[in-house]
């Protein structure tokens, strides 16, 4: 690696007044496991990296007014482990859990995850489909957004230079929300997604129909995307095969997969078609067993 | 869905250089403690050579595994070897090193005959001791003689030895010829479950017989055999140098070139087949490359078992599945008369 | 230059290194633990595993910098001077080691593994065993040297060290 | 509010502090630590037993390779020792008009720079010696080296390597082996032919068979190219003496005729020297040849200190043998039983930029394409060309694999089409001891049909589907 200077910030504030103090000089460090990857090959390093690591404050997962609150510096191992998560969101732990292998998931962030902005990240499609709100902030303060409006484009998110991501808040109204992650890489481990979707509805109880369907889908387009017109197809239909099949040839229309070395975009296709199908069947199965327990 | 299909697919494989002389020489040192020391040019590449070839020498000399130290791999100190390559290891350099142990035998043959009251072609190396054939009452411990013959009779036992499989030029206008002395065969069926969906391949487990002669380590033969597995997974379905329009390769990493983790793995069952080559040491062949010969194969006849579709090109990747599931069955196949 | 101090296999070691330095770099190059391998060098191997704070981690994706104050254990640190560490035994036992290059990164993991579920099922040792490439042995004796030590050490008979804190929730 | 997370400091901070502050522990990494080790031999009963033979005895290197001690070469350093890497051209096909070294070698912490022209005899090979240990005229394929740098850390010698200017007059390329058999394609090796071996293996007449066969099948089967991926890269350590002798220290699985090699580009005595080869950290046929030893020897001739090179995973890829795809041609004539009565071959390997093991994979593919199958009438014949891409050269099988994987596929067909179980048209074709392999071979000890059946057997093959 190129020679660079480290500077440690002990928690958000210190991290910062460093952005402030460095602005696009500088560049934060958490997990690492994208960063440094990226700083290995690179011709220009930043000229400081402002490492949060150990900015234990950025670590939580905890439940909010707001919902679950997820800090920045929470690894998809902590995800995975958290007992919140594990309860209301499992499409979340699941998707973690896909990430790269143990030994990146122990260091490497779900926020981080985000900001890298790969279009295939495997935590993109939950948040996106669960409606997550990001934190962001900087010396001057803070603003929240959406996470779709976060991603901007392979690469490229809403961060300015001299903000962080603070936290990820899933909102309270999804908590518990029937959620499916499916992921299909070229190999079961250490999997890159050649597609992966998340599909997240409530099912209601006495007509069996969806409602609030979301669809969010990953490696098929500049950034993860939602599917709104299957969203909205699928609203107050019956959770049958037969619609749940039809969800997903909308959203395989929806999407603009490309073709590159990995897969074509037909196939990509093929696959969202899938996915989406499968992933609301889950979701849907979810709900009935929801349902069995809380009537039982 | 899901659909299950199992596949077999068997094999033949050459130990050794195609005609070409690939000759191993070994020395093997008996120490004055009934020891040993086998100096070979070979290298450890992994496969458990050196382990391998001291279980050989110690076969030789009636001691154990434990008994030998294997020196291998500096062209200063060790003697010539074709080295690591042709699955030749175990058979060629095997034999040098039988060979180098008995001449070593002979002397402390000679050595041992006077004391025992016998001649030398009347006795034998047996759990470290020499002894006499068919009397095993009359013997001495190993190290005993070897200290006589080095200490008294000024002979230390010391033999070096050379081996090269005997070959017949191939007819370079009918290939006609004997281009090798020996050959391995080998079983693998593999079963897969293919999503008929995604055209996803999960190799379920493949049960694997293979021949290896002798096996002299059978716990190092398995070995070679779950690996070489792993490799033929690798290249049924995953592995592929990718290059752009310009020659340069597109995927050279280990995130981009897709080679099989522990989770793509079946449970492997091994069998070796029971059988022993006269010409090779204590009758072995060899086993490192065969392994990986009819696993793709056998991945391959399972996925058309499955879902009727026959993949002519590898890897057989999930798109490239679903791409002929989508086609139908009987694509390309030709066949000239009728059935 | 950073100025660190870390345990490192139960020893205090401080050090100066370039910011730059990977602790992967700093173990190999100046605490001469050769044991953590440089396979690939951007995390897809594994062969560089080494365990932070109870937790398998790449040790070419953390900065030395990072490893500051914390707890770090390298295949040199399991063994004693009297006793080869279980899972180097049943690796040896069961030849579950070929040529070698990813052994001690595959029984960091596994020890990482071990050390959170003393009783694995074969699913979780693979996984477990995803992020150390092996080219091999198709890691199947290495699940069984894994599964061998789980069994002999019975449940609950081992006390587990105190859970890490990296990125712990 | 519920809380699920609890931060704890990662270590307690005041007890560290006080460690740090205390004088023994104040130690510097100069002093390196005591790696404890089981002093104790326990030596397993399957080394102890005789007889040695059959004992599924440990491994030699087995505790070692647990306690992370093996030394592969790259956790070897020896005083004074500089790092070296290499230039790769990234173009696959082009004349070199230039290379100017003077950048990188006015960079501080560069102590030599060495181009392709002060190689002494710049070419080696197993077969063909067509492959230049660093390209100096012209470039064969993309992961070609061009120059090479030695400096007293990686980091340096990396950064030289982007000072190292070279200017390249592109040249047309080729890159699929079926198009560069052709006699308008462009000749990677002007003047020669790019099919640069071919192979026959005749027997019978194979115009009958096909005449008395019932039925004929015919398919067209491809394979790709793969990389060994040993999970250690190509490494060597280099060592220049005052007696102008050389050692190297390299991952290389045949040390006496890699020795050979190295004299011959360095043009010196072979007794001058030594090649010791370390344990290997995998090899699957990748490293079956010279790579950089003569480089790195160069460099530490012209330095005076010892030099270690150690390929990145990329170079891995793009700079060292990998695996030849081949297209291979399949026509089989059968009786109505299944029973294989002719079978034609044709096969052609893609052979990258340099010949490497290309010979003897064409070899053994050509000699095993058949099958472990008693056909009285076979022909098959083998090209391999050369194309603008990575050479392909031993790997693990030398073209069996590849071809296996034609027959195998091909038998299932058959099978299929004649409604013969897969088990049971093997059993009825292959050999047996005293069979005639293709080239008119006597085979002895053969046991292909107890492979079958034992395989069968434990898979439960007969018992029907799952």
């Amino acid at each position: 690696m190129k020679a660079f200077d480290v500077v440690v910030a002990k928690n958000a504030g210190e991290a910062l007044a460093l952005l402030a103090a460095h602005g696009a000089r500088a560049k934060l460090l958490a997990g690492g496991t994208d960063l440094l990857v990226d700083l290995k090959s690179a011709a220009h390093v930043p000229g400081v990296v402002v490492d949060i690591s150990r900015a234990m404050d950025l670590a939580g997962i905890e439940l909010t007014e707001h919902g679950l609150r997820i800090g920045a510096l929470a690894t998809h191992t902590a995800v995975m482990r958290s007992p919140l998560v594990r309860e209301y969101f499992p499409a979340l732990v699941d998707a973690s859990h896909t990430v790269g292998a143990v030994q990146t998931r122990n260091l490497g962030t779900l926020a981080g995850n985000l900001i890298t902005c790969v279009p295939s990240m495997d935590g993109g499609p939950p948040l996106l489909a669960l409606e997550a709100i990001v934190t962001l902030a900087s010396s001057a303060g803070r603003r929240e957004m959406p996470l779709g409006e976060f991603f901007v484009g392979p690469r490229k998110t809403a961060l300015k230079p001299d903000e962080m991501l603070l936290d990820i808040v899933i909102p309270r109204k999804n908590l518990g929300k029937p959620t499916a992650f499916l992921k299909f890489g070229l190999r079961k481990g250490q999997a890159l997604a050649l597609v992966n979707v998340a599909a997240s509805a409530w099912i209601d109880p006495k007509r069996q129909v969806f409602v609030e369907p979301r669809i969010a889908l990953g490696a098929v387009a500049p950034t993860v995307i939602r599917a709104p017109k299957a969203e909205a197809w699928l609203e107050g239909r019956p959770a049958t095969p037969e619609s749940m099949a039809e969800a997903g040839r909308i959203a395989a229309g929806e999407a603009k997969p490309i073709s590159d070395f990995r897969a074509s975009a037909g196939y990509r296709r093929d696959l969202i078609q899938v996915l989406t199908a499968r992933a609301l069947a889950q979701a849907a199965a979810q709900a009935a067993s929801k349902r069995k327990e809380t009537s039982r | 869905m899901k659909r299950r299909g199992r596949g077999i697919a068997c094999m033949w494989y050459p130990i050794g250089f195609t005609v070409a002389a690939n000759p191993s020489a070994a020395t093997v040192k008996v120490n004055e403690d009934g020891t040993a020391t086998l100096l070979t040019g070979t290298v450890e590449t992994g496969q458990g050579a050196l382990t391998v070839l001291g279980q050989i020498a110690a076969e030789a000399l009636g001691i154990s595994t434990e008994d030998v130290h294997v020196v291998s791999g500096d062209t200063d100190t060790t003697p010539m070897d074709t080295g690591a390559i042709a699955s030749r290891t175990t058979y060629v350099t095997g034999n040098a090193v039988r060979l180098a142990a008995e001449e070593a035998c002979k002397i402390l043959f000679d050595v041992a005959g006077p004391m025992l009251g016998v001649r030398p072609d009347q006795l034998e190396m047996r759990d470290r001791k020499i002894q006499v054939k068919n009397f095993p009452q009359r013997s001495l411990p190993l190290g005993e003689v070897a200290y006589h013959a080095q200490a008294v009779k000024g002979r230390p036992a010391i033999g070096s030895a050379t081996w090269n499989p005997p070959t017949v030029p191939m007819d370079p206008e009918t290939g006609q010829g004997k281009p090798f002395n020996t050959y391995v065969y080998a079983t693998q069926i593999a079963e897969v479950d293919v999503d008929d969906e995604t055209g996803e391949v999960e190799v379920i487990r493949i049960a694997a017989a293979h021949d290896c002669g002798t096996a002299i380590n059978p716990m190092l033969v398995e070995g070679q055999i779950e690996g070489g597995i792993a490799m033929g997974i690798g290249l049924a379905l995953q592995e592929e140098i990718l290059f752009d329009s310009q020659g340069r390769q597109i995927n050279p990493n280990l995130t981009n070139y897709i080679m099989p983790t522990s989770l793509d793995m079946p449970a492997i069952e091994v069998d070796i087949v029971d059988s022993y080559d006269p010409t090779g040491p204590f009758g072995a062949k060899g086993v490192g490359e065969p392994t990986s010969v009819p696993t793709a194969a056998a991945i391959l006849n399972a996925i058309h078992d499955a879902v009727g579709v026959r993949i002519t090109s590898l890897p057989a990747t999930a798109e490239k599945v679903l791409a002929a599931i989508k086609a139908g069955p009987g694509r390309e196949m030709k066949q000239l008369t009728a059935a | 230059m950073s100025s660190i101090s870390m345990r490192v296999n139960g020893e205090m070691r401080t050090a100066t290194v370039a910011p730059e330095t990977t602790l992967l770099r700093f173990l190999r190059e100046q605490l001469n633990l050769t044991g953590a391998k440089v396979g690939c060098d951007v995390g897809d191997c594994g062969a560089c595993t080494v365990i932070v704070d109870g937790m398998a981690v790449n040790a070419c994706l953390m900065l030395a910098d990072q490893a500051d104050g914390r707890d770090v254990l390298t295949i040199e640190g399991l063994a004693t001077r009297d006793q080869l560490h279980p899972l180097q035994q049943a690796f040896e036992i069961h030849a579950a080691l070929q040529c070698g290059f990813c052994g001690p990164g595959v029984i960091m993991s596994a020890k990482a593994l071990l050390d959170e579920t003393p009783d694995p099922t074969v699913q979780e040792i693979n996984d477990a065993l995803a992020g150390n490439l092996c080219r091999c042995t198709g890691y199947t004796k290495m699940v069984a040297a894994i599964q061998d030590v789980a069994r002999s050490r019975g449940a609950g008979t081992v006390k587990l060290p105190a859970p890490g804190n990296i990125g712990r929730a | 509010m519920t809380v699920d997370t609890k931060l704890e400091t990662p270590v307690d901070t005041q007890t560290m502090e006080q460690a740090v502050l205390e004088p023994a522990t104040l130690r510097l990494p100069a002093v390196i630590p005591p790696v404890p080790f089981p002093i104790e031999t326990l030596v397993p009963d399957s080394r102890q037993q005789t007889p040695a033979v059959g004992q599924r005895a440990t491994r030699s290197d087995g505790r070692l390779h647990g306690l992370g001690q093996t030394k592969y070469i790259d956790d070897i350093v020896l005083p004074g020792m500089l790092y070296a890497r290499i230039k790769r051209a990234g173009v696959a096909s082009a004349r070199i008009v230039r290379v100017d070294t003077s950048a990188a070698e006015a960079m501080p912490g560069v102590m030599a720079v060495l181009t392709g022209r002060e190689i002494p005899v710049n070419s080696f090979g197993p077969s063909f010696q067509d492959q230049p240990v660093l390209a100096d005229e012209r470039v064969f394929h993309a992961g070609d080296g061009v120059a090479a740098v030695a400096a007293v850390t990686e980091q340096i010698a990396i950064e030289a390597l982007e000072k190292i200017k070279v200017e390249y007059e592109p040249l047309p390329a080729v890159f699929d082996p079926v198009e560069a058999m052709k006699e308008s394609a462009p000749k990677v090796h002007p003047p020669n032919s790019n099919i640069y071996a071919t192979k026959v293996v005749k027997r019978g007449d194979l115009d009958r068979g096909f005449a008395e066969s019932a039925h004929v099948f015919e398919r067209q089967f491809r394979t790709q190219m793969v990389e060994h991926v040993p999970l250690e890269p190509h490494a060597t350590l280099a060592e220049w003496d005052a007696n102008g002798r050389v050692t190297l220290w390299t991952t290389l699985g045949r040390i006496t005729l890699g020795r050979t090699d190295i004299a011959r580009t360095l043009k010196m005595p072979v007794n001058r020297i030594r090649v010791v080869g370390t344990i290997v950290g995998g090899n699957f046929g990748g490293k079956n040849e010279i790579t950089q030893e003569p480089v790195l020897a160069l460099l530490s001739k012209k330095t005076g200190r010892p030099v270690k090179g150690v390929f990145s995973r990329r170079e891995e890829f793009i700079s060292s043998t990998t695996r030849h795809p081949f297209v291979m041609d399949y026509k089989t004539g059968v009786d109505k039983e299944g029973k294989i009565i002719a079978r034609k071959v044709r096969l052609v390997l893609d052979g990258g930029a340099y010949c490497s093991w290309s010979e003897t994979t064409l070899g053994k593919a050509c000699i095993l394409a058949p099958g472990p199958y008693n056909i009285d009438n076979v022909h098959v014949e083998a090209f391999v060309v050369y194309t603008n891409k990575t050479m392909t050269g031993a790997m693990r099988g030398f073209g069996a694999p590849q071809v296996c994987f034609a027959y195998e596929s091909h038998m299932d067909d058959i099978a299929a089409a004649l409604g013969i179980d897969p088990l049971e048209i093997r059993l009825r074709n292959v050999f047996d001891e005293g069979s005639i392999s293709p080239t008119g071979q006597v085979l002895h000890s053969v046991v292909v049909r107890d492979s079958l059946l034992t395989a069968a057997e434990r898979f439960g093959w007969r018992e029907g589907r799952p």
